[in-house]
């Protein structure tokens, strides 16, 4: 049984059932989605000043006493103000402590370009918190997802941070009913095929099915590879899949370097059975390395599409006989 | 007396400084005072339609209600002295001497606007009249100002800075520091909270305890004052005696000004967002609207005549229009436009050294 | 009178209050604490040659000198409050009663250390005894004491939390927005300053043109008071006031204890750093040795003999002797140490998934 | 004409060189090395509070007001309270205001581990740094290298970050005499080879040099390259270098997911000519994913050695014949 829901009722609809579930469950954030004050009152449905240091550190600290705090940072943009608590402390924390205790905080935001917001409201600087080692991360693509992980993370004795696409806000999708989770460090194929890989993330796994279904009524069977979780990463789906198609296009839209885009290469070439199955030269379709651009013809150029995406898969299938691929 | 009083410390300014061509005006002219807050308020009650009819994409933060603040402070400034705005910057913008054709093109992404189109509402800045810069961080233009402050202190060319920001600002870290380090250094800054009684949709005791926000000053020994900020004289009056303070090498103060936004927080879609407060509040706060104050205050005076406060708001209609036309006819960038301006020219570009891209 | 003053705000503890096995002692055993005192400056004059003799690594950042205010401070806890310390943590470790054998052997980097080895002098912690941890960052612990606080607010067992910091991490935005907070809230919190007068090598003049720190808090409409940090018990009257008024729901408030520091700030290598201050300044703080102080109050009153305070001396030392010999012999983590810790079990290890590493 | 000098010197002499050169070149940090404020004055050399926001800001302010800060935040460590101001502030201004001015600061601090300092205090997160579109980043290996790049770094009209690994400190080498500028984007080949090619950075360029010359012994012919500027990232020095050995190992402290050692591997890979060219997986020698423990037989064991260094270039070098690489 399932219903549709929009990726945002999605994520409100998992708070709200973690929330009745834990009375340990408490949410902090300057701005609520949903009915979070009406439903569960002032006091566990904390309205923070605009203090993004403080109210993370809180939540971390909270969780070392008991509790479950979702921490909202709304864009992630914002956490750059908490960068202290986050990569100072709360990565480190556990490990530093000797893992005398546990921290399961989430914390969540918005990331992500495509709106017309500007440079610092589109960003996708996942792999910022994928360097670090001591957090988790997710990376939803729909709906579903989004509502089977975000209660994986709550329920997670780690901090875990949540990564919710802007544009994918108002997708609507089927979501299952009932306790609905997906655990984390688990890639979804979510559709299989034979000639090339291609591992999309967030926003961009809809676009990569639509260039998979497009190009398959041209006779070119295309494997998406939804990772869902960046940290733990499931590098062996990822594998697996390369080394059955022989060949890897990697589609996100934040910028190429050092992105979760350039650890999923990395993976890829240094795994020997992987290296010697691969064919073709890697291909990132990333954001363009600039600071994504308000005008909106700027910013299309900016973000990956649907033409990159294909162009890029079609330059991998010929390599080398076509001699087409950039050098 | 834990708060400072700038009426207190302002002593009367000294014949040098008078003579200088740095210096603010000692008695403003009100006219074009009151002829730029219409201003703003006439281009920030059309970016409303315009953002609704999709000319104008992302956020918007509209300024309509406070323009007394941005022009009563502006007008105690002259164009070599800097401003840092804030996510609602058009009226700070406006204030202090930017041109709303390049705003109103920067609005439409066009290639004519201030940042050639990148920037957008949140990111305007136009450096030939000392703005630096609208920011989309809560509390983060207050460090930039700082900045500019220390360059003035070191060029000793008796410039100021003034960063403006909210209520909700104060909330922030970066409030702190940039307020502990001026004072210790004695920067030229002056600190202008508008405090609009909201921090996004939060009512301000969501943010403070203690909603007076002229407190906070003292306990870092800085003079603050806490004003109308919907009397644009008084603004002014209070932002002289700061900034005349501030040139003179005596150190930053903060000036909170109590107004009050008439529309949404922001709109960031076409639709535009229900109204979240009391309508009894907002009523009341309209009837404290601070071009209606200064008009009549000029009307009275017979410094004005309806016929010239008339004329005056066809004026800015025309200005606007004007704006959206120059706007219209600007062409949007090209794809080449991509790629320019991460680097100053001394350098290649990360992108193309790295190879990764497909241009 | 913008700074409460905590004395007039502590009303008698209530019946109930004095019968909650969690409430603090209303008058304290000086005994324990001078014990206290004497125990915590000897580990930390020991750690100097240990760290000098390469047996301990890293940094360490001794606390001779403070130690009235870590003890003072938690004779007015119970077990089940909760604190947070800084780099210069060793004081406030032993004085919320963690075990100095497991604190030797972390600074010796050995598995029966509170953090297996992992963590170090900055990172000591005893969850058990409501220690949550130094921490490297200045000001990085407040917020995390304040995260205790809402969960001991949430809780409503009446327990408080207790901030350490230095007149350092007065100037960090995140001290600002833990105190803004913590106030909005009405936590249970007890925000401790220990103003010894440098923040690193920098005279605090260096930080603040306000030297005063109690007086910040009256911006949050949170009372203050300022103490000498060298008298044990007077530390002790203001942070029972201050925690009795957090666990009676009447929020937060702020100390500041004067106080000095006997030593280096810190010492990274095997070489004593040369000292830096005024020596006039330095012997007359040092004749204000808290030790002496509380020692020589109880010798006068009898509570003491001197063959007691040298029995005293003689047993912190075994004390301390044990710690090495505890230390010594335990043994250095594993290589399999490596990996484990960094996720709760429930968890596969990231860098298993993702198969870097050697391993 | 050279003397010897050690890192720690020669960075001071490109300060106060630069600072002596032009008077416009101001520093403020909340503590100096070398005699800053006897020689300029504290005007010009400002201590700060410990305020990294507001002093990182205020570098970047005062940049825009005709000044060249260089702006010391220490430990990179301190430097994430003030994140901010460098992801959302420093990072993007130029290119949000459409290039209306410039903003000539310098970012100085130190980074990597080996010292006992435990997590906090023993990070290496240049790749977070790299992510971001709009700052340049040195990271020099020796004293020679350190004066000039931090020099260019200063008259540099971009914002410049610039690591210096604490490792490095007391190292002592030869630093020509004189106005010694080294540009920023050429990476350096600090030994030819022709067997494999060895990418290293910082602290890890001798460690490959050492290496090398041991193996050489053996008759194997390793080349160094040493980077120097990650951004902009000398690529063609290293795709010609890989080219011509067929083989590539990545030598860096930092953990490898989504690093430097990521970003290089990826750009050889996509590249169709290096990829052709490539014998054998890529090996990512790097610091092990997790926070660097204090502990020194765990901190050693966290963190790339010559053994690791060397095992890996025997790895590519036996693949795919002596089946000795991992999978
Ligand atoms: C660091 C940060 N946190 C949160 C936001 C989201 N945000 C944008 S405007 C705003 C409210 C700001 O309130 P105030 O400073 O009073 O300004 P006002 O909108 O009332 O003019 C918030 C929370 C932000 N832009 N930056
Ligand atoms: C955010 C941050 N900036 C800088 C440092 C480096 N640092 C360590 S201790 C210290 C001085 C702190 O002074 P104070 O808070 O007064 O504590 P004290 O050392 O006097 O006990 C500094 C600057 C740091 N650890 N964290
Ligand atoms: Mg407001
Ligand atoms: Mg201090």
């Amino acid at each position: 049984m399932s219903r549709s829901l929009s990726f945002a009722q999605a994520l409100d609809e998992a708070i709200a059932e973690e929330m009745r579930r834990d009375p340990k469950v408490i949410a902090l954030g300057t701005e609520f989605t949903g009915k979070l004050v009406q439903q569960f009152g002032p006091q566990r449905a904390r309205l923070t000043p605009i203090s993004e240091a403080a109210f993370t550190g809180m939540g971390l600290g909270a969780a070392a006493c008991g509790y479950r705090p979702i921490v909202n940072w709304r864009s992630v943009t914002f956490s750059f103000v908490a960068m202290d608590q986050i990569v100072n402390q709360a990565s480190k924390i556990r490990y530093m402590l000797g893992g005398q205790a546990d921290f399961p905080v989430t914390f969540r935001c918005t990331s992500g370009g495509g709106l017309g917001l500007a440079a610092q409201h589109s960003q996708s600087p996942y792999s910022i918190w994928m360097h670090l080692a001591g957090l988790k991360i997710i990376l939803p693509s729909n709906p579903a997802d989004a509502k089977g992980l975000l209660k994986s993370a709550i329920r997670d004795d780690n901090p875990v941070v949540s990564f919710e696409c802007v544009r994918l806000n108002d997708a609507i999708a089927a979501v299952p009913e009932g306790d609905h989770l997906v655990p984390l460090g688990v890639a979804a194929i979510k559709r299989s095929g034979t000639d090339v890989s291609v591992v999309a993330l967030g926003y961009y796994v809809q676009e990569a099915l639509a260039v998979a279904q497009a190009l398959a009524r041209r006779g070119i069977s295309v494997e998406v590879v939804d990772p869902r979780t960046l940290v733990p990463l499931d590098v062996s789906t990822i594998r697996d899949s390369v080394r059955k198609t022989g060949r890897l296009v990697v589609v996100d839209e934040a910028p190429p370097t050092c992105s979760a885009a350039a650890e999923i290469t990395a993976l890829v070439v240094e795994d020997a059975a992987t290296f010697r199955a691969l064919r073709a030269p890697v291909e990132r379709v990333c954001g363009i390395g600039v600071p994504i651009p308000y005008s909106p013809p700027l910013e299309r150029a900016a973000l990956p599409d649907r033409e990159r995406i294909e162009a890029a898969i079609l330059r991998v299938l010929h390599e080398p006989a076509s001699g087409s691929t950039r050098s | 007396m834990p708060i400072g009083k700038l009426e207190s410390i302002t002593a009367p300014a000294r014949a040098t400084a008078r003579e200088s061509p740095l210096m603010p005006r000692e008695v403003p002219d009100p006219l074009p005072m009151l002829r730029q807050m219409l201003l703003i308020r006439e281009f920030d009650e059309r970016i409303i339609g315009l953002r609704a009819g999709g000319d104008i994409y992302g956020a918007i933060h509209p300024y309509v209600g406070q323009e007394a603040v941005a022009v009563g402070v502006c007008a105690a400034l002259t164009r070599a002295d800097r401003v840092t705005s804030t996510h609602r910057g058009h009226g700070h913008c406006i204030a202090k001497g930017a041109d709303i054709k390049r705003m109103m093109a920067e609005l439409f992404g066009r290639i004519d606007g201030y940042c050639k189109g990148k920037g957008g509402s949140m990111h305007i800045a136009d450096f030939s009249v000392g703005m630096l810069g609208a920011n989309g961080i809560v509390a983060g233009g207050l460090p930039l100002a700082a900045g500019a402050a220390l360059a003035a202190q070191l060029d000793g060319k008796r410039q100021v800075a003034v960063c403006f920001f909210g209520d909700g600002a104060v909330a922030e870290g970066e409030f702190h520091e940039t307020l502990n380090i001026s004072a210790l250094w004695s920067l030229p800054l002056v600190f202008v909270c508008e405090n609009n009684l909201y921090g996004g949709s939060s009512p301000i005791d969501v943010q403070h305890r203690t909603t007076d926000i002229a407190v906070r000053a003292a306990g870092y020994g800085m003079p603050a004052v806490s004003i109308d900020g919907n009397d644009a004289m008084a603004v002014f009056e209070a932002a002289r005696a700061a900034v005349d303070r501030a040139r003179e090498g005596d150190g930053p103060s903060l000036i909170e000004c109590r107004t009050y936004r008439w529309h949404f927080h922001n709109m960031l879609r076409a639709t535009i967002p229900a109204e979240t407060r009391p309508s009894t509040e907002l009523a009341a706060w309209r009837a404290r609207d601070p071009i209606a104050r200064l008009a009549s205050a000029l009307l009275s005076r017979r410094t004005l005549t309806e016929e010239g406060l008339t004329a005056m708001r066809m004026q800015v209609r025309g200005d606007v229009d004007e704006a959206i036309a120059f706007a219209q006819a600007s062409p949007f960038p090209g794809r080449e436009a991509l790629l320019e301006d991460v680097f100053a020219a001394s350098c290649c570009h990360p992108a193309r050294a790295c190879g990764t891209h497909d241009e």
